[in-house]
């Protein structure tokens, strides 16, 4: 049940400006306003082709940079400031809040990531159906009724549709679990380790599907080559015994 | 450090732990753990002495029917009906709950139809519900046996503030979340556009 | 013999096996135990290590969203999935990440406040979202237009694994430059070593 992420070009405008920093190294605290809005804009002219919705909310974004920009342009007029007590005394600099919306929105969006991280940890762990004990009656997990509401059904009808799928399965998928060489290998050495360190050929083979017994011969195959088992025969046509090859190993050899 | 039969051990406990009531045959298990019959039944017993001698396991193995199954120990069976209170009156239990969103989305349906979205019986939280006046009796579906139809009451969409049954949030079924194709249509054209400026463009 | 601790720990493994993936509160636990809640959340603790400490146990205790509940161990994940017909795999958009992100850390929150923060629409994520089961209205803000709060659900702590909202990872500030995007983790290595060739060797 993991939860596997669609990677999409950008979330939004300011996805897309911290794409940009990013990729032309920018110091987020110093950003050079005119590199940077060229750059935007010419993204925008390559979306502008396709003329969607979203294109106004880039575009907001995109007179934003420029207004700092021009700002940035405009002298400092030093007299001025010392002069008058205006609020240009304190006049912060014009990038101040776009970078602090910017740093805001990359901490949710690192936030997502881990957050994802977790969820791909809780994915390891399965459980399972309550215990069906509809002949006694119903376990008493209940919820008062003044606080049931509309997102309460959700709830219960999406858990009970993920249940569903972990009900599905068993019978039909289990007798057909394909396994990779490298898996059969372990398999293989695993089984030599718990019978002992030899055991036949023949025994080796033990189930009917064509595809196991191409990947179980393929990786005696490979096994032999890597020398990791020894295939021994008594005489012609006679019973194969296959024995864990060279020293002794200790089982984990993946 | 942990050993391949501690490992199998363990590997079983979560197959069977998953599997809950249906349980595994003895070739599923053998299948399963990638093991001969005869070494997955000596497992197998072996879990089950586990349990039984360990006098904390409130669960053991049986085989019933040819299916090995986790159960709970016979000991603790009238703690767990002690579980099964009813419900107090102005309380919904949690299955009740399930039934009742399986109800207002899928409606017209049957109980059978409700079983088996559900996996387990649902005769009580039916009762109650039509009970509650949550649901009621829409008609009957044709064919064999004439099963009834269950459906939602105005009091239920009273009840959950909802104007008309229309007025239910959507379901994302399945898992594809991806409803808005706009918006995917749009990233992949963009990126394709993003691409070609980057390597077309300006490589400062 | 048995000791009462082990009868106790026996009993709430039970009672934790019938629940499933219900679980069970501490407050359940408490009342099915007839303890106090510390005293249940001390059984809890004890049946947790048990799992954790046995290598040929199969399962072991979570805490998720306030229920505890009994799940398969991590190290089985891939074998379960191999028995697993048809493994599920919810997917879940970038843009949904982000808005779940901002109301878990946020709530309650409204749609505009999220829209601000991601300087685009948000209302395909929240209605996914709210589809999915990981948030839900919690009422509406005092004012003009009384907008919608949204927050997060039991659901959404269990799928993602966290006890409760307070165990969110804390969020990283941006003050520290170096952690910038995930891109960028290359060309703070980059740096990092950089400076060290610099400080450590020849500084010309």
């Amino acid at each position: 049940m993991t939860y596997k992420v669609k990677l999409e070009a950008f979330e939004g405008p300011l996805d897309l400006l911290l794409h940009l920093i990013n990729r032309l190294e920018i110091d987020i605290y110093d950003i050079p306003m005119a590199e940077l809005t060229n750059q935007y804009i010419e993204h925008l002219h390559a979306m502008r082709v396709l003329e969607l919705d979203e294109l106004s909310e880039y575009l907001v974004l995109a007179a934003t940079l420029i207004e700092i920009k021009s700002k940035m342009l405009l002298p400092v007029h030093e007299g001025e400031a010392l002069d008058e007590d205006s609020e240009f005394d304190f006049e912060e600099d014009p990038r101040d809040e776009l970078v602090a919306r910017l740093i805001e929105y990359k901490k949710y969006k690192e936030a997502a990531n881990s957050l994802l991280e977790s969820a791909e940890d809780r994915a390891d762990h399965f459980t399972k159906l309550p215990g069906d004990l509809s002949e006694y009656g119903e376990v008493a997990v209940t919820i008062p009724e003044e606080k049931m509401n509309v997102f309460d059904l959700i709830g219960a009808f999406r858990k009970m549709l993920e249940r569903k799928k972990l009900r599905a399965p068993l019978t039909a998928n289990i007798v057909k679990t394909e396994l990779s060489v490298s898996e059969k290998m372990d398999n293989i050495m695993i089984s030599l380790e718990r019978l002992g360190g030899s055991c036949d050929f023949e025994s080796l083979f033990e189930r009917e599907d064509i595809e196991d017994l191409v990947v179980t011969f393929l990786s005696l195959l490979e096994l032999m080559k890597r020398l990791d088992i020894i295939v021994r025969q008594e005489n012609n046509f006679g019973k194969m015994t296959v024995i864990v090859g060279g020293e002794e190993t200790d089982g984990n050899n993946r | 450090m942990e050993t391949i039969d501690e490992r199998l051990k363990g590997m079983l406990e979560s197959f069977l732990f998953i599997a809950g009531d249906d349980g595994l045959t003895l070739s599923q298990i053998a299948s399963l753990l990638q093991i001969e019959t005869d070494a997955a039944a000596e497992i197998a017993e072996r879990l089950r002495v586990n349990y039984e001698e360990r006098p904390d396991s409130g669960i053991t193995l049986r085989l019933y029917g040819g299916h090995y199954r986790l159960v709970t120990k016979a000991e603790f069976a009238d703690d767990i009906v002690r579980m099964l209170e009813n419900p107090t009156r102005n309380s919904i239990t949690q299955a009740s709950m399930e039934v009742l969103a399986i109800i207002a989305y899928k409606q017209p349906v049957t109980r059978v139809e409700i079983d088996d979205l559900r996996g387990v019986k649902s005769d009580g939280p039916i009762q109650t519900l039509v009970a509650k006046g949550f649901i009621l009796e829409k008609g009957r579906m044709e064919g064999t046996g004439r099963p009834i139809l269950y459906g939602t009451t105005d009091l239920f969409l009273d009840r959950f503030g909802l104007e008309s049954i229309d007025m239910l949030p959507p379901l994302v079924e399945g898992d594809d979340e991806e409803s808005f194709g706009d918006t995917d249509l749009f990233m992949t054209k963009f990126q394709e556009a993003f691409e070609m400026t980057e390597e077309g463009g300006h490589s400062d």
